[in-house]
């Protein structure tokens, strides 16, 4: 493969007198699978939000393709070819399926706001474009079939691939997982990593994950790192991950119950 | 059905006078509302007005129906528009607040009807207007009356106080200023209040610093019974001359000892009348509300009479009690109706050319000094 | 502007300031537990002053009457609550709000069909309307006690709030109602004396305007009622402290900006706002305020 | 094609039905469907920003009176114009400004839309309450901004004489733009995106949503069609003052749109109807109630009172309002399947 498609170099992350992030660096490889993990109120979240531009890191970069898009704006970020999920499923509660989809084919839709009251054919040709590939989403997902229905009255795991649907919709070059198997049964779980690793070949993506769950992490990650209040204690493989002294003591409780 | 209304009309027909129909007077007050104490006062008014004679002369029955505008605009050419269709009034009587009256006009105008407005002083509501007629005098006339008051008194320095939220009170402050200016006078300072407000303080200071000989206050009785209490606590002792906004008795109840000595130009006052029709109303106004009868009332009990007077007319004339086109043309031709509040007669445009009195709070009440006339 | 007249404004201004703070202080401490604008509080403000008028003019001595209308003001804002907030605690939040317009035209009206909207006078006992007369300056007394009682009030109220078991329940609640029902704590009980503290001060603040300016009509607690919610929002909504500090800050700005720019007079009602937009865009959360989601007295 | 052609029908019959009562509905009738269209207008645009984009904002008031004064300055002739202003000479530009009947309703449009624009930099920078109180108090001080300065406004004496072109035919045919506009908008990106934002703005961003762009969207369509209504409103009442667009204008249209369910645009109709109809036929209220032969006399204000409670009832058992967020489309599309 060809280097990085997202740097993170050198970031501190500080709020009020506490450090989050302590000079954190590591760099995602173009089309790999990247897990960054470590026990509750490591940072790892707080690691999404500086990346897309929710936060603005109090020292370092985000270098995503070779460009510095450190504090570039969340909707900014999304066009940059960076998408996510969230830790606590977030789907747009008052729309359909479909809709919450649709949104993310949003910049794909390319009509303007008069060509939408005066329902100008650009309208129609394009809504009818997305609506397709919505379709298309859906199907992979194997969703279709709620299309229609309320997001938030589907199941759990459901309403994970609608999330996941939804940001695939963006057309993102990076995907960001926040705990995609959160919650799920080792059913979903398992169906879910088949379905990641096929829109990573499908979309030719490439994706950074913060998981807990430790199984989950080495059936599906290249990469890792291992963050403990804010610092990174470990980077490599899953496989040595697993035997790393500080990463065991650190992380021991969830460990074992994994 | 149509046999029986058509026997109907035709007895009609042949009883002639025998048979006596009900004529409608649409009238539009505010009875609920920011202003509602004027449309109270003057439904009050209208009710005895209306007790005394609701006849006319050849046996038709008039009778009255009162709409609630809220004291807002679009309610009040709302209620217009509805008495017009749906209770198939013949005149409309009201409103009390020119702004009001300016948005029930063009209806009346347009449904050539005929619209007479009792307290109105604004000299824009029946202007251009050929079927709006008022009951009282305009601002002009008012204004000039305070002036010439104040300056006959020797008072050659006068602040002005504004209500800037009533167009009856910027129009009035203007009407005084010129007049006040031209009988040379100076106007010292314009001071802006707000309909509404209760705190005047930093007024009354500005007040106390330009020290006039007189204050001529153009707004409605609720400011100026606090802006005096708290002139007074102040120590301003600076007389205070008002209009017909501020001749109510809970001027003198909220201003309490400060309201002593406050003059105001109004229409009426009971102690003032003369003609038996007058003395008549005052005796079932106190008999009915026991206290004295304000302005409101009076005028809106001479706005009815007027139209009973025109109607009257029409029958002489050998016209329907309720033809609007007569009845409009009577009430503009209005000449020397003795009313309630003194002799009135309509002049070209349609106000009415009257005299106005100026009273003065003595011992808690509104005491009649003299009588204006135009 | 010289001493004298500044020293004259300033106790006017504070004793203004006293009137705003004691109703913006009912508006910061509903809204703390309930997230609630309680647009029907300036009206509870104005039954208060109506109660005590009844109360005197049936022949109680003003004391009594005084002390009726801030029980009758308390017992209408728990009813308030109790018919009209209270089953709609898990509605959307709007829907809460659009009731609570709906009280204030309730009262507004009721009163105007029972008691007529004309204004009515109301009159104090001479030992509250004494004026002192010091080197030019004029102190009407109550421009002296109302500022001093306010400041005494706002002392028990944070006295309840933070030496009292109720006092605790109540902030309790305003951080977060479901964690107090776990504590077992009856949240409707605390919410009631929110409503019942929030409406006694209102009601003495409409009584203290009663007394300043001795006319009541039964639409005088809109625009008030309004300026104290944005002293709330001003000093930070949530905040008792704030809330006092927004109220005084919104009568001394109204007092001084008309005594030193009088052509600006006609604005008047507009400064609570515009003052109320401008530091809200400096500081989104008031001055004493803090975030948004997370209330505090 | 099938549905396109259904709503043509539809669209047809309704604006014939206007047509129609134009012509024979008397004058109380019209000027009651005058009332309903122009609220109905205003509420219609009021929900997109309430009710769609989810920004509880309180200042239609302000929009209304900006399209209003607009309207009338450039519908009122120049001699009328000097004629009226008595409190100070009018300012030159108000002279200047003339324009035909459509083209000052749009321009006040135009006006109350590039106000929002301007508005929408400083308030959206707070949400929530605070958005509600900040546009509240923009609504106040456009009021006193009228009221203080007369040589553009005439002060608080208001415009009369204000040419009476609005007619039903006008405002019924507006309406069903305003309609058909609100509709076409929430039915897009752009509806979709408005909605995003009021069910979680963060998300919405992350999603590649401009969130201030769709607010002010929504703002500034709101905002135009609120200035069309008043310059309706300025035309068919002939005359204006700075005191009738005080807030309760705004909170009678809240009322509506919540009545009707926010973020329904049928709801909102229907609950014009109910509301404005409601406050019209509740009228008898206030005169003399009379019960076997006993005469209780006229109590002003019951009307309100009656209207409170009900208001209050209403939104005790139809929480979410009588629609929903739902269209009334959709709950036959529910019966059908």
């Amino acid at each position: 493969m060809s280097g990085n498609i997202l740097k993170i170099d050198h970031i501190t992350m500080q709020f009020g007198g506490v450090t989050a992030i302590d000079d954190l660096s590591f760099e995602v490889e173009k089309g790999s699978i990247y897990g960054l993990i470590g026990p509750n109120g490591a940072g790892k979240t707080t690691i999404f939000n500086i990346i897309t531009g929710n936060l603005y890191p109090t020292k370092g970069k985000v270098i995503f393709e070779g460009n510095d898009i450190t504090g570039v704006k969340p909707n900014k970020v999304v066009y940059k070819g960076i998408a996510r999920t969230f830790q606590n499923i977030r789907l747009f509660k008052s729309m359909s399926v479909l809709d919450n989809i649709l949104i993310g084919f949003d910049a794909q839709a390319n009509y303007s706001y008069f060509e939408a009251i005066l329902r100008l054919p650009r309208y129609f040709k394009h809504e009818k474009l997305i609506k397709e590939k919505a379709y298309e989403l859906m199907d992979i997902f194997g969703i279709t079939q709620f299309a229609n229905s309320n997001a938030t009255a589907l199941s759990y795991g459901n309403q994970r691939k609608v999330e996941i649907a939804r940001a695939l919709a963006t057309n993102p070059k990076l995907l960001l997982l926040d705990e995609p198997a959160a919650g799920m049964n080792p059913n979903e779980t398992a169906e879910l990593s088949e379905i990641i690793h096929k829109i990573k070949k499908d979309f030719n993506l490439s994706i950074l994950l913060i998981e807990h769950d430790m199984k989950f992490v080495n059936a599906m990650c290249d990469n890792l790192t291992v963050l403990d209040y804010g610092e990174k204690i470990f980077e490599g493989k899953p496989a040595d991950a697993i035997v790393d002294k500080r990463v065991i003591s650190a992380y021991l409780g969830d460990f074992t119950n994994a | 059905m149509k046999k029986f209304t058509s026997i109907v009309a035709t007895m009609a027909l042949l009883g002639g006078m025998a048979y006596a129909k009900e004529v409608k007077i649409g009238v539009v007050l505010p009875l609920t509302g920011n202003i509602a104490a004027f449309g109270q006062t003057s439904k009050a008014g209208l009710d005895i007005a209306a007790a005394q004679n609701n006849k006319l002369s050849n046996g038709d029955t008039v009778k009255l129906v009162v709409v609630d505008d809220r004291g807002d605009k679009v309610e009040a050419a709302t209620a217009v528009k509805r008495l017009l269709d749906k209770d198939k009034v013949s005149v409309i009587l009201g409103e009390v607040a020119s702004s009001n009256s300016m948005a029930m006009a063009p209806v009346a105008e347009k449904a050539k009807t005929p619209m007479l407005t009792h307290a109105s002083t604004n000299p824009r509501v029946t202007k251009g207007k050929k079927y709006v007629t008022r009951a009282c005098f305009i601002d002009p006339f008012q204004g000039a009356v305070m002036a010439k008051y104040a300056l006959n008194q020797g008072l050659k320095t006068a602040v002005v106080v504004t209500d800037a939220k009533q167009d009856y009170s910027v129009g009035l402050s203007k009407a005084f200023k010129k007049a006040y200016t031209a009988g040379g006078g100076k106007i010292l300072k314009t001071i802006l209040i707000n309909s509404g407000d209760k705190d005047f303080n930093a007024q009354v200071a500005a007040l106390k610093q330009a020290n006039p000989a007189i204050v001529a206050f153009t707004g409605y009785y609720p400011e100026a019974a606090l802006m005096l209490k708290q002139a007074r606590d102040m120590g301003v002792k600076t007389p205070f001359i008002g209009a017909d906004g501020t001749g109510f008795p809970q001027l003198v109840k909220i201003a309490g000892k400060a309201a002593e000595g406050f003059m105001y130009t109004d229409h009426f006052n009971e102690a003032a009348v003369s003609s038996p029709e007058a003395k008549a109303y005052v005796a079932a106004y106190h008999k009915k509300y026991k206290k004295p009868a304000d302005s409101m009332g009076a005028l809106a009990a001479d706005g009815y009479g007027m139209i009973i007077q025109a109607m009257n007319n029409c029958i002489k004339a050998g016209k329907a009690s309720d033809d609007k086109e007569c009845i409009n043309k009577n009430l503009r031709n209005t000449k020397g109706y003795k009313g309630i509040t003194g002799v009135i007669t309509i002049d070209k445009d349609g106000n009415a050319v009257k005299s106005a009195v100026i009273n003065e709070v003595k011992d808690g009440k509104f005491t009649y000094k003299t009588t204006v006339n135009p | 502007m010289d001493m004298q007249i500044f020293l004259q404004q300033l106790v006017n201004g504070a004793s203004l300031g006293s009137m705003y703070a004691l109703i913006a202080i009912g508006y910061t401490m509903v809204y703390g537990v309930l997230r609630l604008i309680n647009f029907a509080h300036g009206d509870i403000m104005m039954v208060g002053a109506y109660f005590t008028f009844f109360a005197k003019a049936a022949g109680l001595p003003f004391e009594v009457a005084v002390l009726i209308g801030i029980i009758g003001a308390a017992i209408v804002g728990i009813l308030t609550d109790k018919i009209a907030y209270k089953p709609l605690r898990d509605a959307p939040k709007i829907s809460l709000l659009i009731t609570a317009i709906g009280i204030s035209f309730f009262l507004e009206n009721l009163f105007t069909v029972l008691f007529g909207s004309t204004p009515k006078a109301f009159s104090a006992p001479e030992y509250l309307t004494k004026i002192f007369h010091i080197h030019g300056i004029y102190l009407p007394i109550s421009v002296i006690i109302i500022p001093t009682v306010t400041l005494l009030i706002l002392a028990v109220v944070l006295w309840i709030l933070y030496k009292t078991k109720y006092g605790m329940a109540i902030r309790a609640l305003a951080f977060d109602i479901q964690t107090v029902k776990l504590m077992g704590i009856d949240a409707d009980r605390i919410i009631m004396i929110v409503f019942a503290i929030g409406s006694a001060l209102a009601a003495i603040g409409g009584i203290f305007y009663a007394i300043s300016y001795p006319s009541i009509d039964p639409l005088m607690g809109i625009i008030v009622g309004l300026k104290a919610f944005a002293a709330a929002v001003l000093g930070g909504i949530g905040s008792v402290g704030g809330a006092v500090v927004g109220g005084f800050i919104l009568g001394f700005t109204e007092i001084f900006v008309v005594a030193m720019f009088p052509e600006l007079g006609g604005y008047k009602d507009a400064f609570a706002f515009f003052f109320l937009i401008l530091v809200l865009l400096f500081k989104p959360t008031g001055i004493m305020g803090q975030d948004l989601e997370r209330g505090r007295f | 094609m099938n549905k396109f052609i259904r709503n043509i029908i539809l669209i047809a019959i309704v604006i014939y039905f206007i047509y129609y009562a134009q012509k024979h509905f008397d004058s109380y009738t019209l000027s009651i469907l005058d009332n309903i269209g122009i609220f109905a207008i205003l509420a219609l645009s009021y929900n997109l920003i309430n009710g769609i984009a989810g920004q509880f904002s309180l200042e239609p008031n302000g929009f209304v009176a900006i399209g209003a004064y607009f309207t009338a300055i450039l519908l009122i002739p120049t001699d009328t114009k000097l004629d009226m202003f008595a409190l100070v000479d009018p300012a030159p530009i108000i002279l200047q400004m003339k324009a035909h009947f459509l083209p000052a309703i749009l321009i006040g449009g135009v006006a109350a839309s590039f106000v929002a624009l301007l508005l929408s930099f400083p308030v959206f920078r707070v949400r929530g309450d605070y958005l509600a109180i900040v546009t509240l108090g923009f609504g106040f001080i456009i009021r006193i901004f009228a009221i203080n300065n007369p040589a553009y406004t005439n002060g608080a004496m208001g415009l009369n004489d204000i040419p009476e072109e609005a007619n039903f035919l006008w405002i019924g045919i507006l309406c069903v733009i305003t309609f058909l506009v609100m509709i076409h908008v929430i039915y897009s990106k752009f509806g979709r995106a408005m909605k995003s934002v009021r069910d979680d703005e963060d998300a919405a961003s992350a999603m590649g949503i401009n969130t201030f762009k769709m607010k002010t969207y929504a703002f500034m369509t709101s905002a135009f069609f609120e200035g069309v209504g008043g310059g309706l409103l300025a035309s068919m009442l002939t005359t204006i003052t700075p005191d009738q667009f005080s807030f309760l204008l705004t909170f009678q249209l809240l009322i509506i749109i919540v009545l009707g369910g926010l973020g329904s645009m049928s709801g909102a109709l229907i609950a014009t109807i109910l509301v404005m109809g409601g406050m019209e036929w509740l009228r008898f209220l206030d005169d003399d109630i009379k019960i076997f032969g006993m005469d209780l006399g006229a109590h002003p204000g019951m009307r309100m009172v009656v209207f409170a409670i009900l208001l209050i009832v209403m939104m005790l058992f139809a929480r979410r309002g009588l629609l929903g967020d739902r269209e009334l489309t959709e709950f036959f599309k529910k019966k059908s399947k």
